[in-house]
């Protein structure tokens, strides 16, 4: 309950993605004592896919998960309280990067033009109906080109794309930034697409407004209230130290130990490129048009049957996003 | 000394009308009173067997209207050609088949496997490969709860009585075809069973330790007053051995002649050597079977 | 006992033989139905019981969907071209690695057991190889095999050998030592040595590996699937688990098993052929 | 055959089982030796190769790491507590569900070998179940028994339960009849019956089941640990493959295949002495 | 008729001695020549086994300077009391065991398992379980290639020879003690091996069968000039069939006497029982037995 914050020590499960750069926050929260400063005693779960994590999320073994909307409005469809305390992402995770540079004539073009040269291409998905293969749709969609266009290969999870791309099982890897930047680096491929940077249709830019957020349910907010609102005020402390250039050093040495460097690939290259890619993604802003974006994209492409009542999936105490 | 009963008679009656298709109709009641003081009785036994073949199935009549009374401490020897039934009628008896005519009793009782006072000597040796001889020797032991001390003691006597100490640590592996035999021996003599069921249990030994063991089977068999049914290829250990002799046939399995053994007791079996009597006993049985 | 055990010993033995006959096929027949009676009566139990929990709130359907929700996904789906499509692949591939693996695990298990030299030597090596979790190689055989049904078919093989290698050692080293040596005195040859006598000794429990290696061959499959492909059941399960319907992953799961069941119930049959004798 | 073979017959028995026994124990060393160095030299054969091939780029580091590369990943961390903790809740967790499987799969097939109408109406069930790839129910056993070590006990129970029934059931519905026959002659109770003669006669089956079974346990909680998990190999595994370090995946697959090899080689150890009279 | 050979002698000679623990050295070059011609020879064969015990380990003498030749065409009979190492003695001649002294020669050269023209029936009958009777005596003429219908005849006609004719399709199960061994008896005569090793060949079956397979052996035997080395427990079968009889004794295992038998052939073996000098044999050589 509510009184229970007060204990020096709060058992409170976080469930991230093992390894990727996504759960940056939460690595810094445990190192630097963020969560120990605020009671909470934190417990990171990793965990390869959302499902899972929503699954345990239901059973109650963890608390609070790194997950992405569209998880959660297929989840809040299938009856699933969903709601979202903290933002994590301001824009779309993932990066393109193509083997061959010379098959992709409109590389310097951008956005929209460059998706000509994806059609017909095999690209990378960690799984069919993730939220990564629904942005490689979105792409294609906003392009004015059909979904099925290309083919999307899945190959299981993070970081599994770059190997495939180097073996030539893939044209196309689209995949969080951290495995993205390793396989440039390595010299295995050169960037297609950084949406980071440059916008990639309005329909991508909006769904990936809040591409990762931390979400809970209704109901585990309604019992431990004070926790949630002690991760929350972390989370704004974690935000405040990563983005002071004071702290470039300390943050180095987080990424260093939970981000390793793959083999094959210059570390201070890796970690340059880290550092200075991170503050263009990481927010703690909770963006409600991020959600509403989503849904319609999804009704579109028809992965939700009937729109899904939102108003109720964020938390009233989040920080929301100042309209730009 | 052995107790003659309608036995013989009902046996001989058999031996002397052709092994016909139709049969007597069920026991009286005065046969099946006879019944009840038998160590063990078969009445109107009948078995038959499937046997699948390419077109069909055929039966084989294992066993004919089989009419046998074994009395508390009667000691009776059958013998009889290769697939006359000799097994199937002790298996009868031991429980682990159910006939599918007449009636068997042990002890008044329906034959039922694993029965108390009991004790099969099968024709194979059945040791556990796993144990050793005098773990083997003590296995029965050691299902009844027999200490491990006592067991163990009563187990190198029996062992050293059919002449195997010095083997009590071999296994089935490292043991003569005989050797083994006799460690089943020694198995089944370990429960003072009042019941001996022996399938050929000196099948595999020479004629000296046949003698041997046949004494020592006949000191037991007197000392506790157990009832023994022996089957065996034999007729000199047969008629040595037993009260009564039954001679059984084939195609179908039936009992051919139920000859007494007057020899007395107590016997020596060297000395039946040098014996007219056992001699003129052989001759006549022999002649009894050869009439196949 | 009653009266009529002692009954008049039979008459005819032709009459009772097709009486035996008879009996035994109606005791099949009574023994098919009662086994089959009972099975549904406890598969419609855990039904009714599932869906009871979900109605009554016990259970989430968010978790674990329901009867109801997997039937109506079923209804839907098992007659569109993109399913069987998935079916296909799933078992093509499953079929493919067993069969391989079947016969690479019963000729190795066979050269391991002519010399224990050998076998003392690769048995940890082999042990070492089998102790690594195949699935976390499931991306690597991505990469080597592509992600087309090979890669599968590799997974597939690397579980399945080892299962049937070790079931079929246990059955090839324990021959009878008398057979043994009525087969080499009566002058077999190797092969016929193996053919005649070892084989046909072993096929117990070289049967009871192989129904094994079948399940484990689809286990193989579908996880590969799930991990890295475009079609197959597999990818479908992870599909539907990553949109979070578990009514279609129940419903998967229930074709899975279906189809498992069948294909083991066909190995019963032809194994139940080979082992009359018994 | 030369001379020598046709010498006077043994002086001395005494001596002859001296020499024996000395032989023997001479034989073994000399077998274990030969054996210890075919394996080295197979497995340095295979390290080198490895080696030779990252070294000449026929191999892709990226991809397939380097025994240079895993060997240094392995001396860095093999010292760190955080690493044994990981072996520990992985071994932890495997070791519990391993022995509650194999209990429950030898006790399991134990009522199964005694009724065949019970064992034809549980079979497919269980078949069914078994043939269901587990690792999709992962999530599920995640939300049935939280993150902990609990799932992952459940996960490796439900993979060696069904390996251990079906080995053990070979093994114990092949008892020899004979000895059947005079066990139960000899008036053993249904108990006795068991633990004298069926169990020891199906043990080099059970034998074999387990130790695949604590193959498949072991694969079990690493895949358990892979896909949600706060500790365990497996948890390292999918966190460094995400981090596309697979000298660390290589160099941790390595660890679980000593440290399986290891629990193998024990269990044939035990295995070994109870069955010497073989 | 069997050519006696200084194997004899030797026989006796070594009778007379006490089994010493010291023996003769290196055989003479003369004696190597002897073996050359002979079917089956052994000489100063001497076999350990290692009995493992609870303490340390011990030696089993299981054969101490054999010394035997068995000449073409020659029947020799071996008895002797249960672990005296006939069955060991066999197991050399079929390369089933090594000797680890002296030397055995078959047909002149070493012994080898599976070697062509050498037949060994087992104590024990050894069918396989999943074939059939008929099947099983094919057994041997399917591994040496003969074509399925003339193998399937040949079988066919030893089944009835040896009295199984209506149960070509009985399993081994199916199959009681003494029709195993007969379907085991067929399939060792269905080879027309020139060697025939046989241990207890007709153990299980009763008299009158031994009989009429020891005619049928005696007749395979005179057609096809084979030789046959013969273990039995049974002393009169012994006589009957074989020209010498060899008679060993335990402890250590070693050969006793070896006594040529001069019955006339060819020999009816049931008219045999009421000749004198058949009896005569069997006193003098179980005199010699008892002796033990
Ligand atoms: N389980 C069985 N299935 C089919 N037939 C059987 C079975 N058991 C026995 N028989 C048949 O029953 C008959 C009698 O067999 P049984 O074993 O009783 O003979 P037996 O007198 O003991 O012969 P033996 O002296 O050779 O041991 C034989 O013809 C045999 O084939
Ligand atoms: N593999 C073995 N390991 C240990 N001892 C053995 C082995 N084989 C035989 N022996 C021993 O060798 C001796 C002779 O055995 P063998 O089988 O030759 O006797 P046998 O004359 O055939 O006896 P039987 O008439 O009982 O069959 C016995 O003391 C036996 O214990
Ligand atoms: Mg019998
Ligand atoms: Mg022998």
């Amino acid at each position: 309950g509510p009184t229970s914050s007060a204990d020096a020590s709060e058992k409170f499960n976080v469930a991230v993605y093992a390894g990727n750069v996504v759960s940056l926050y939460a690595y810094i929260g445990v190192s630097e004592g963020f969560y120990k400063n605020e009671g909470l005693d934190v417990t990171l779960v990793e965990t390869t896919a959302g499902p899972q994590a929503t699954a345990a999320l239901s059973s109650g073994s963890i608390d609070v998960m790194l997950n992405s909307p569209d998880n959660a409005l297929n989840a809040k469809q299938q009856g699933f309280d969903s709601i979202v305390i903290a933002g994590n992402l301001k824009k779309p995770l993932f990066q393109l990067v193509v083997k061959d540079k010379a098959d992709f004539p409109h590389i310097s073009d951008g956005y929209p033009a460059v998706m000509q040269d994806v059609v017909g291409k095999k690209v990378s998905t960690y799984v069919l109906g993730s939220s990564i293969d629904r942005l490689g749709k979105l792409l294609l969609n906003g392009a004015g080109l059909p979904t099925d266009s290309a083919t999307f290969v899945p190959v299981g999870g993070p970081g599994q794309g770059a190997t495939a791309l180097d073996a030539g099982q893939i044209d196309v890897l689209m995949d969080a930034f951290n495995p993205a930047i390793a396989a440039e680096i390595a010299g295995k491929g050169s960037v297609l697409l950084d949406c980071s940077i440059a916008s990639c249709g309005k329909a991508a830019d909006a769904a990936g407004a809040m591409s990762q957020a931390y979400w809970t349910t209704q109901k585990a907010l309604d019992k431990k209230t004070a926790d949630f609102r002690a991760f929350v005020t972390a989370q704004g402390k974690i935000h405040a130290w990563a983005t002071d250039p004071a702290n470039s050093k300390a943050l180095l040495a987080i990424m260093q130990k939970y981000l390793p460097v793959p083999a094959g690939v210059d570390p201070s290259g890796f970690y340059s490129e880290l550092q200075e890619l991170m503050p263009r993604y990481f927010s703690v802003e909770v963006n409600k048009d991020a959600i509403n974006a989503n849904m319609e994209a999804m009704l579109e492409m028809g992965d939700l049957k009937s729109p899904v009542e939102t108003s109720g999936m964020v938390w009233s105490e989040a920080r929301l996003t100042t309209a730009p | 000394m052995p107790v003659k009963s309608g036995g013989i008679r009902s046996g001989l009656e058999q031996a002397q009308t052709p092994a016909g298709r139709t049969q007597r109709l069920p026991l009286s009641g005065a046969c099946k009173q006879q019944g009840s003081g038998a160590a063990i009785s078969f009445s109107h036994v009948g078995q038959y067997f499937l046997l699948r073949e390419k077109s069909g199935a055929r039966a084989i009549e294992a066993l004919h209207d089989v009419n046998l009374e074994i009395q508390k401490h009667e000691f009776v020897a059958i013998v009889g050609p290769s697939g006359c039934g000799k097994t199937t009628l002790l298996n009868i008896a031991a429980g682990l088949v159910q006939q599918q005519f007449g009636e068997a009793r042990v002890n008044g009782a329906v034959p039922r496997a694993g029965q108390k006072n009991v004790a099969y000597m099968l024709a194979r040796d059945a040791l556990l490969p796993w144990r050793t001889a005098i773990r083997n020797v003590e296995y029965g032991l050691e299902l009844n709860g027999v200490a491990k001390k006592e067991r163990r003691h009563r187990a190198g006597e029996l062992l050293a009585a059919v002449g195997l100490s010095g083997y009590e640590n071999a296994y089935r592996s490292q043991l003569s075809h005989g050797m083994r035999q006799r460690v089943a021996l020694a198995r089944t003599f370990a429960l003072d069973s009042s019941i001996l069921l022996m399938d050929e249990p000196f099948g595999a030994l020479d004629s000296h330790l046949k003698i041997q063991l046949g004494e020592l089977l006949l000191s037991l068999w007197e000392q506790n007053k157990r009832s023994v049914m022996f089957v065996t290829h034999d007729l000199h250990e047969a008629i040595a051995l037993a009260d009564r002799v039954i001679v059984m046939r084939p195609k179908p399995g039936h009992i051919a002649a139920d000859i007494p053994i007057p020899l007395p007791r107590p016997r020596n079996l060297n000395s039946l050597q040098v014996n007219s009597e056992y001699h003129e006993l052989y001759q006549h049985i022999w002649s009894v079977m050869g009439n196949v | 006992m009653s009266e009529n055990t002692m009954a008049p010993v039979a008459i005819d033995p032709d009459a009772w033989v097709r009486s035996q006959l008879r009996a035994a096929s109606a005791q099949r027949l009574r023994h098919g139905l009662s086994v089959w009676v009972l099975r549904l009566v406890v598969i419609g139990g855990a039904l009714f019981l599932w869906q009871s929990l979900v109605n009554a709130r016990v259970l989430d359907p968010f978790v674990v969907s329901s009867p109801q929700a997997v039937g109506a996904f079923l209804l839907e789906n098992l007659g569109t071209g993109k399913f069987w499509t998935d079916v296909q692949a799933t078992v093509l591939a499953t079929l493919i690695g067993f069969v391989l693996a079947s016969i690479a695990g019963v000729v190795a298990a066979f050269v391991l057991a002519q010399s224990k030299h050998l076998h003392d030597v690769v048995d940890p090596i082999l042990t070492f190889f089998n102790s690594m979790p195949r699935v976390a190689f499931a991306p690597l055989f991505v990469v080597w095999f592509g992600l087309g049904i090979t890669s599968k078919i590799v997974l597939a093989f690397s579980l399945c050998f080892f299962i049937v290698l070790s079931g079929a050692l246990v059955g090839l080293t324990q021959v009878d030592s008398d057979l043994n040596t009525i087969t080499r005195q009566l002058g077999a040859n190797r092969r016929q040595h193996f053919v005649k006598l070892v084989l046909p000794n072993a096929l117990p429990s070289i049967a009871a590996s192989l129904r094994l290696a079948l399940i484990y061959g689809f286990l193989a499959v579908v996880v590969g699937e799930m991990i890295g492909s475009s079609s197959g059941l597999g990818q479908q399960i992870a599909y539907y688990s990553g949109v979070l319907r578990m009514d279609a992953v129940f419903g998967i799961l229930l074709v899975l098993g279906v189809l498992v069941s069948a294909a083991v119930a066909l190995m019963r049959a032809v194994e139940n052929y080979f082992l009359r004798w018994q």
